[in-house]
């Protein structure tokens, strides 16, 4: 049996939905997304929630970073925390304490630096190799080739990267910012509330104290790296969803055709019953995953696959509905629906399609009798 | 309850589902007659009692008494070894039991809880021929006759009524109030003179469902069940009290036989030596289901757990009857497509099965049985729209 | 350009729905459906509308037969017209004439006797082998193997089966009902409005004068055989999926809840609309698939494969939403709906499951540029 | 027509296309200006009306002729060698010429007509903020004083209004009589004193919708269209008698170059070699969508036939905008999620494209802008059960 932190969990929420409405509320207007500032993020010690308390974080799990996910996610908010925060000390926390490792950590926590990993965010991360890069030996060092598109927050930050060593061991490689061979672009897309970038790695070299190792398994760890990513993006999600549901009640409450509030009329009504009805099993499908992520669950990968395709899906089904209910205004630029939709359809092809993660569910059926999921 | 003792009753209830489940009932219970089913049900009904098992939502006063998280654990058990369902026991053992808890007289308790126990069997007479989803403009009537109430009418898709020895009865006691009020809740023996059932053949070609005709029924003012004219209110709050842990049987249910059937169907080699589960779109197909089954029994039991502790939002029970019968009607239509012209072979489904019987098509037309009564999906969104996201209600209709 | 029948059509139309009209009404209230009586659609004429006024036919092509199927279809009609007049006349008439095939076909035309022909009505014959049997030499003559199931209307009837000879072309074999080897079986289904036989084939020995073969190509008759059936079915589910969609629409205007008609509920008439518009795109689809096949186009198969596959699945979804919008009457037999919703089912699985017409449409897109079907 | 000659003209059509599209149109307006794009639009239609195919559905008196079938013709050929459409033109040669022919002056029509075809552009001005779908509740009004009316107000989604000349508007004529009744319709001249025009920026990030203030414009009494209060039935009628041939059109182009650029995209090589074509579930979402379009392009040839024969049903244009929108919004959904992180790349599309134009992710927020205007999909189904079933309208509501 867990502990129960729910209200532990409901007091995190509530500060995070007063203050990145209030940074939300000053960015509106502005013709591009601001990002909000990180000094505040870390300050709130929202990036260090996995962190231990020793190098200056909370000692939390993957949960608490779940509640920040879904708030961000409502309110659009335009941050470094999936790249920072998810995946950088997400894969921090993965390896074995080493002075660099632990230095970089506590610095990333205390918002001094922010840091990126480059692993694969495609389809192929999906059950395939989550892997872009590997480490050769050439002459007497090693060498460091590969290529990741579209990773989160990659410029201007700390560069980790996924890699398998010349064993075809997973491991992680800290790479310097000026090391020859390394070329990092943005890539720009149409969510213009995300930053993602193409990391390149041309025969780098590459120092044995930069190479880190994972604590436990290293394909259970990197796996386990690139399900973070995934199940990050279904909070995301979630939480966009859940604000056009909110909205689109409200909006319809308010705006009146043929005589009366155009929410009275079943076809808004019964479309915004589907839209909640599909809100409510994303959520039931992301707690259990992200339950399965922070206990460590030897079949997390299930219970993300399931939460990711879900909730993701839905998530654009959801806010396109949501445009379509708001009508004209729904469709200008100032209503900010578009952002909406431009993330929901970034965040479904992000860490995986559906149909990706489905796959990797379909992979267990050939294989025996299926686990009944009881927890 | 412990983690520690809530496994301990898990490996009990596996233990008793090994040893008490007939493996071969499935293919005994295809085309049995009325009779052989019905006393198929009772037995089973008899050997769950003896284990502590048939009405383990009872008060333990009365012989139930056990916690919410062993009773899902029991539920997982039972769905996980595919046992019989409680079909004919159904009404008795749920609405009848926590309609006399709930507003029943001790008397009344006394009289039928431990009857039930011994087989006493249940009818709901709620739905009338004109109703329909409107439940409330039902238009049978009891008529006050000094100690006793006279009754007059038709009630319709009373779904076993055949079988049955006791019906729960909703009728109109007092004509001229608005539709909600003035219906009163009355327990009525199907043995009394005036009541005739008659049973009607459903899509599915099989007979539970019944009409009952009333012609002067008299029933004695003491089967009253709470104040007379509330009776819409007590049918109301014992309706959805029970919800839950039905629901979340069948979810279970859903995610075990039914779906590893599913599977099991799709990796048997065909004669080319190919086998369904080869097809990347069945694969998809399966991988959605499985997905939205998972999230099912999770909106199940975090129903279950919210309503024990008092927290249960207004119109999940709604969600998850929605939910549950669209997710059964999408599995069985793509059970049916998938397995092809082989699933039209299938002309009788196993008696005591759930709602999913690895007979495709005929569990397809079942699925209607869901969308459809208490309350159709229609009406459980404006339900969900009006109740749960307070939603501008229908304007008043100009008259 | 076409010569316009449309005149024609709709007086073979009227005449069809009055005769199977009433010939429905006297069934009703029978326990079982009743085959309507086989002498009256071949005094109608309907059995031999394909067959050459030589033979006493009306000359005329499938698309005066699509007009007769799709009412079979609204009316449930149970009848041996799609084993004997589609696939039976349907198979003569591509054959070579011959005394054997000329009496047969003058035969049935006049309602003497019927005939069935075995053919793969599964997902097989789609793009698939058509032909489940084979002719092989064996002594001095040859021999007969193979098995098909399902087949329409195969029992108490003369039997054709289309067979691949020595040389693997297709011919038609003309079976003798009392030939050592052949066993035919009912199979029940659960459309009880439609008879569907297994016909095995277990060394017979045939003779040279009972192999017919095709007046043109083999393989494109044969194929265009199997499309005749494929094209049949979705006729029989436009005809069902319209009946439904004017049973619902008259059901719903004189049902009241609410103090209302329910089909004054946006929900309701949503729904109806929604049917209708698969109604009308069905019926496009197969409009154009009828003219194809009645002028033996070249790419007859491609608007075949897109009619069946496009009908049957909307024919499921319409019977199965009129079923939900009848409320619990259309749950009862009596009410008939159920009827439509089992006859819906098998359609969409015989001759070609939806999936599997798609598949032979795709099959197309590896190979260069798509012809714009124009016309 | 007899059918060689048919078949002659398209190869003329053919022909002409082959010589005079511009191979690389797509890749130079990517990205253009607002000049540049208007003027690559004015240059291509009076490409196309050199060669007589700019107005080929007005009377040959006017400068068109064309019968329908070789409109069909040349619409099919267009859009399979991927024209550029004619968008700034889009309501100056459809709306207003066909307002003008049904209902206008002579005069009015010599104004006009001759201008369009040497570069007038005309803009809608119907919708207002406060009207939505409910276009006829619209409250700009135009009060008559003397020979002109004086119009203030303001609307709302005016396409291409910042580079109108002309502008068809409706007004209220008489705030007193019932919503539909006391509209007016009239020609305004952008350039009048008190327009202001203010383009709004849009989902996809464009700004070719526009806001039009209008403060006590000055219309002249001439430029009414037919009598005064009967402009929503003139409305109506010119609305609809358009729909056919732009929506046969548009559904050729989405299954000429729509559906080709998928398949194409679908057929690239990725860097692992493989091809999304190689995926059944890809495959089975070409081909569904393929036969949905094919049934389409019937449609919409069906209701051009028949509504040249006279036979139209009264829904026909009601049930092609429903079914096109939400299919073009599928297979833009279908596009951008197959293609994936790529089709995200995709910042711009080309000036000049139809509603498909390889660019999903855009294409996909593009398709909402048929979805939503001229009745949203939730009103096409409300009048395709009203009007094309003779389902009963919703009560009136008691106030």
């Amino acid at each position: 049996m867990r502990v129960d932190l729910t209200e532990f969990h409901d007091e995190l929420r509530s500060v995070a939905r007063g203050l990145l409405g209030d940074a939300r509320a000053r960015a509106d207007g502005a013709e591009l997304p601001t990002p909000i500032d990180w000094a505040l993020l870390a300050e709130s010690g929202w990036v260090g929630l996995e962190v231990p308390e020793s190098l200056g974080g909370s000692g939390g799990s993957f949960a608490e970073q779940a509640v920040i996910l879904h708030e961000l996610g409502r309110t659009v908010t335009m941050s470094s925390y999936l790249g920072s925060a998810v995946l950088g000390v997400g894969a921090l926390a993965l390896l074995e304490p080493s002075p660099g490792r632990d230095e970089l950590l506590r610095r990333v926590t205390a918002g001094d630096l922010r840091v990126a990993v480059a692993v694969e965010t495609g389809d192929d991360g999906v059950g395939g190799d989550p892997a872009p890069f590997r480490l050769d030996r050439a002459g007497g060092g090693l060498r460091l080739d590969g290529r990741a598109a579209f990773v989160p927050d990659a410029t201007g930050v700390e560069l980790l990267v996924l890699a398998r060593d010349p064993e075809s061991a997973f491991v992680v490689v800290h790479v310097a910012l000026d090391a020859s061979g390394l070329h990092i672009a943005e890539q720009p897309v149409l969510d213009a509330t995300r930053s993602l970038g193409e990391v390149l790695a041309d025969g780098i070299e590459v120092s044995d104290s930069s190479i880190w190792r994972f604590r436990s398994d290293p394909g259970t760890s990197a796996q386990r790296l690139v399900d973070r990513g995934a199940l990050a993006i279904a909070c995301d999600s979630l939480g966009l969803a859940e604000a056009m549901v909110e909205a689109t009640v409200s909006y319809t409450a308010e705006r009146r055709q043929f005589e009366r509030p155009i929410g009275s009329f079943q076809a808004v009504k019964h479309a915004c019953a589907d839209m909640l009805v599909k809100v409510l099993v994303s959520r039931e499908l992301i707690d259990a995953a992200v339950q399965a992520v922070a206990g460590g669950d030897a079949d997390a990968s299930t219970a993300v696959s399931m939460a990711k395709s879900y909730a993701c899906d839905a998530a654009v089904d959801v806010v396109g509905k949501a445009l379509q209910l708001h009508g004209g205004i729904g469709y200008t630029w100032e209503s900010g629906i578009h952002a909406y939709l431009k993330r929901a359809m970034l965040n479904r092809s992000l860490f995986g399609a559906p149909a990706a993660h489905r796959r990797r569910l379909a992979g267990r059926y050939g294989a025996g009798p299926l686990a009944s999921s009881q927890a | 309850m412990a983690t520690s003792d809530l496994e301990e009753f898990r490996a009990e209830a596996r233990r008793w589902c090994q040893a008490h489940i007939p493996a071969d009932w499935r293919q005994t219970q295809v085309g049995v007659s009325d009779e052989e089913d019905v006393s198929f049900q009772k037995a089973w009904f008899q050997e769950l009692r003896k284990a502590g098992y048939a009405v383990p939502h009872w008060p333990r006063e009365w012989g139930g008494g056990m916690s919410v998280a062993e009773q899902i654990v029991l539920y997982q058990e039972l769905a996980a070894h595919d046992a019989p369902r409680l079909v004919l026991a159904f009404v008795s053992i749920h609405h009848a039991a926590s309609t006399l808890l709930a507003a029943g007289t001790e008397e009344q308790r006394r009289r039928h809880l431990p009857a039930i126990l011994d087989g006493e069997i249940w009818v709901q007479g709620f739905s009338e021929p004109e109703a329909g989803s409107d439940l409330a403009s039902l238009r049978t009537t009891a008529r006050r006759e000094g100690d006793a109430f006279v009754v007059n009418g038709q009630k319709l898709w009373a779904s076993g009524a055949a079988h049955a020895d006791w019906c729960l009865l909703l009728a109109r006691t007092d004509v001229t109030a608005p539709k909600r009020k003035g219906i009163s809740y009355l327990l009525m023996d199907m043995r009394s003179p005036g009541v005739d059932v008659r049973p009607i053949r459903n899509a599915s070609g099989e007979w539970h469902f019944c009409e009952i005709f009333l012609n002067d029924v008299v029933i004695p003012a003491s089967q009253l069940v709470g104040p007379e004219n509330e009776g819409w209110r007590v049918a109301q709050e014992t309706l959805s009290a029970e919800r839950g842990m039905t629901m979340l049987e069948l979810s279970e249910r859903l995610g075990n036989a039914g779906f590893r059937w599913l599977v099991e169907e799709c990796s048997r080699a065909r004669p080319d030596g190919l086998r369904l589960l080869d097809d990347a779109l069945v694969q998809d197909g399966l991988a959605a289901l499985e997905t939205e089954i998972a999230g099912l029994r999770l909106l199940c039991r975090g129903l279950v757990e919210r309503h024990e502790a008092g927290t249960a939002g207004p119109v999940e029970a709604s969600v998850v009857k929605l939910f549950y019968s669209e997710l059964l009607q999408r599995m069985m239509d793509f059970g049916t497509e998938v397995v092809g012209l082989a699933a039209q072979t299938s002309l009788h489904k196993p008696g005591s099965s759930g709602w999913e019987s690895g007979a495709w098509a005929l569990d397809f037309i079942g699925s209607w049985e869901w969308t459809i009564p208490g309350g159709a999906s229609e009406i459980q969104r404006t339900i969900i729209a009006e109740r749960g996201l307070g939603m501008p209600r229908e304007p008043e209709v100009a008259r």
